[in-house]
């Protein structure tokens, strides 16, 4: 991509973000339920989508990383751990902050949001393990098994925080809602999807500068010549 | 050159990893000690109020062997890091899952073994009574220390390996053992309090299907992590 | 028999290897696309020992080796020379297998030790600075474990371990070993494996005279035997009597000696 | 009577009036998340590609 078509693409992600907010804090209406309160819909639904589709990313780029190795898809990894990291969090402080006046409590521990609460640490683990590991070779390898095993733990966790406690009742996707909300959803889930192409690419080139930098071998000096013994 | 297979290389190296772990038997009585300890401290902190302390007796078991699981599974790969043993296998050659293979079996024999002998401490100590058959309990503790066993055998191969290696082992094992945690902890309270609505199958089940995923993961990937 | 080689193509990376086709033929058809390996018993046998391609290795931000290129051919003693530092030791780990370069070609016996890190192994023997032996397992039962593995008899670790002048009655932990005890069954684990291809990586060092006049002893063994032999050590008269050819590296690089 | 106790009648009665400080703070935090994440990758960035 050239240059303009990237400071192209992220003005266009801020536009649709600003935009989003306003749609999501005035335009819409309240819940007959929820009142105004129901507005943080708009950026927590969101972030948890971008959070569960870079966990997705993620998974595919270690999958791909073990079948055959290449630094990009190590990048790629890294970038998507990192960025879902972020809206993960952004996902579960909003949910919290919407379970206060809804449920009473910041914390009911709901089998998505404690899925996303688990999710959250095992990915700082997996980050962790990345900044401890010097050698890229290992760090790669290690850091993609680690990652398939995370993935492959979501729906166990899933189902067993769901068979611990069930609390959650309300599925909060489109399909229950107003058609003005479902715009002012779907609207803020295309600027978080922006946002987070841009930093997925932005990341990426970050991992992948930092990649080379460790695996560029250094020429040969001057004068060095195969050696035969024989 | 004829190599021995698969299940031979396994029977050689879970010998040699019994015969070490007896021979430094002081550490693993430590840990039994180390468990004993928690137990103790977890009582204290939830108070004397002693039907609560039943109430989550089956928690405090499978929080102490989960503490316990940290030490051993460190334990057991600080001993072939020592003189890099474990490469000196890889070398030989030897098959890399008949490692995984050896250690994830030795490991969960000795936590289930330490499972084993905390059960009449709690008995004991927390007035805890099994309604269920004591089968029933065994066998859970034993499904319960394999679901530790396998990814905390994948991951001590890896964090043994890493700076910081004592926070990243937990860091990286306790998120993702949480549902084997789950249904262990609940299985044994049901057992320990009675299963009126015959729950206790399910968590089996939960538990049973979190083996099997983490054996294969772990047969499968544990080869790339000694490779590197 | 007349052995004649195929067509002296040479490593498909470097054409200074083609050369040695002149006397030497062989040839190792690898095909990376698919995995495998082409050799016909020939040219295995016919290969060099040990040939490195630009290989170079590194470890955090230091890189150990730089685009080391090296042929060995069999039955060669080849003595490794360098300052601390200067990447003997992770040269021989390359050649063990024990390590992956980071980038570059390795082929053992015509194999390449990238696809085939196992049959690679199977010829392979390295005394490494650490010893691959349990501290609380006595000196016989690191060997025995060893053979299980090798499937040799029992037999052949004691015979190993009397070799190195050690007792396969003594029962203490290699705990209670001296340095030169745990030299001494490092090289018993190698003597029972005898690899066709030994690296010793400073074998001389923490043993006393009588020591190392018995290691000379039972290195000459193995090369009367037809051992590749690679020795990388400080103590350079006593390489020079041992080796036949010497490699010089410096800061990971070689300089031909 | 304070916010709280009235967000908290509220609840009891199915329906959530006001709440919009609880709105407020959400926004800021994603906003906040969102760019403090975006300087940092603007700080990450390397140097040879800044050019």
């Amino acid at each position: 991509m050239s240059k303009p078509v990237r400071i192209g693409f992220v003005l266009f992600a801020i536009a649709l973000l600003v935009s989003g907010a306003w749609i999501g804090l005035a335009w819409a209406p309240p819940d007959r339920e929820m009142g105004h309160v129901q507005r943080i819909m708009y950026m927590h639904v969101p972030a948890a989508w971008m959070a569960l589709l870079s966990a997705t990313m993620n998974f595919g780029a270690c999958v791909s990383y073990l079948w055959k190795a290449s630094w990009k898809k190590d990048a790629f990894a890294e970038a998507t751990a990192e960025v879902g990291l972020l809206f993960g969090t952004i996902a579960i402080l909003l949910g919290a902050i919407w379970g206060r006046p809804t449920w009473g409590v910041y914390w009911a521990w709901d089998p998505r949001l404690t899925t996303m609460a688990i999710l959250l640490v095992a990915y700082a683990g997996y980050l962790a393990l990345r900044r401890f590991v010097d050698d890229p070779d290992r760090r790669a390898v290690w850091s993609a098994v680690v990652g398939i095993i995370i993935a492959v733990d979501v729906p166990v966790v899933y189902f067993s925080v769901k068979w611990w406690k069930s609390l959650h009742q309300v599925q909060s996707t489109p399909r229950t809602v107003d058609p003005q909300m479902v715009i002012a959803l779907r609207w803020n889930a295309f600027a978080f999807l922006a946002v987070l192409i841009v930093f997925l690419v932005t990341r990426y080139r970050i991992a992948l500068a930092a990649r080379m930098r460790e695996t560029t071998v250094p020429d040969a000096p001057a004068g060095a010549r195969e050696a035969v013994a024989s | 050159m004829r190599r021995p297979g698969l299940l031979a290389s396994t029977w050689v190296l879970f010998r040699k990893d019994l015969l070490l772990e007896w021979r430094s038997r002081a550490r693993v009585n430590a840990l039994l000690f180390f468990s004993l300890a928690t137990l103790l401290l977890f009582s204290f902190a939830l108070g004397p109020d002693t039907a609560l302390l039943r109430r989550n007796a089956g928690g405090y078991l499978w929080l102490a062997l989960l503490l316990a699981s940290v030490l051993a599974l460190g334990e057991s790969f600080r001993v072939e890091r020592e003189n890099a043993t474990l490469e000196g296998l890889r070398l030989v050659p030897v098959n890399a899952r008949a490692i995984f293979l050896a250690k994830a079996v030795a490991n969960a024999v000795l936590l289930a073994g330490l499972g084993g002998l905390l059960v009449p401490v709690l008995v004991a100590l927390l007035d805890v009574r099994i309604v269920l058959p004591v089968g029933q309990l065994l066998g859970l503790i034993l499904l319960g220390c394999l679901a530790i066993a396998a990814p905390g055998t994948l991951y001590g191969a890896i964090a043994s390996h890493a700076r910081a290696r004592d926070v990243l082992l937990p860091l990286l094992l306790f998120p993702i053992l949480i549902p084997a945690l789950v249904a262990a902890a609940k299985g044994t309270a049901l057992v320990f309090e009675g299963d009126p609505m015959g729950q206790f199958p399910s968590w089996v089940a939960l538990l049973t299907s979190f083996d099997l995923i983490y054996w294969g993961l772990g047969v499968l990937l544990f080869p790339r992590v000694v490779e590197e | 028999m007349e052995i004649r080689g195929p067509e002296p193509i040479g490593c498909k990376n470097c054409r200074t290897t083609g050369s040695l086709g002149a006397n030497g033929t062989w040839a190792a058809c690898v095909s990376r696309r698919f995995r495998t390996v082409h050799l016909s018993s020939n040219d295995v046998e016919l290969a060099p020992a040990l040939h490195l391609h630009e290989v170079s290795k590194r470890y955090g931000a230091r890189w150990a080796l730089v685009r080391v290129s090296l042929t060995v051919r069999r039955g060669t003693a080849l003595l490794l020379t360098g300052h601390n530092g200067s990447g003997k030791t992770t040269l021989l780990r390359v050649l063990a297998t024990a390590v992956r370069p980071s980038s570059g070609k390795v082929e053992i016996l015509g194999l390449d030790a990238a696809l085939e890190p196992e049959r690679v192994r199977a010829q392979v023997g390295l005394l490494s600075h650490a010893h691959y032996v349990y501290e609380d397992l006595s000196g016989l039962e690191n060997l025995l474990v060893l053979a299980r593995l090798l499937r040799e008899p029992g037999s052949a670790a004691t015979e190993a371990l009397e070799r190195l002048g050690l007792s396969p009655k003594d029962d203490r932990p290699v705990r209670t070993y001296s340095a030169g005890m745990r030299r001494r069954l490092a090289l018993a684990r190698l003597f029972l494996k005898r690899p066709a291809v030994a690296l010793l990586d400073e074998p001389f060092v923490e043993l006393d005279p009588t020591g190392v006049a018995e290691l000379e002893a039972r290195i000459r063994e193995l090369r009367s035997a037809g051992t590749t032999l690679v020795l990388a050590t400080h103590h350079i008269e006593q390489g020079l009597q041992l080796c036949t050819d010497r490699l010089h590296l410096e800061q990971g690089r070689s300089i031909a000696a | 009577m304070s916010t709280l106790t009235l967000v908290l009648a509220a609840v009891g009665e199915g329906r959530i009036r006001g709440g919009w400080e609880y709105v407020w703070t959400a926004y800021g935090i994603a906003w906040a998340g969102i760019s403090l994440y975006a300087l940092s990758l603007w700080a990450r960035w390397p140097r040879e590609e800044r050019k």
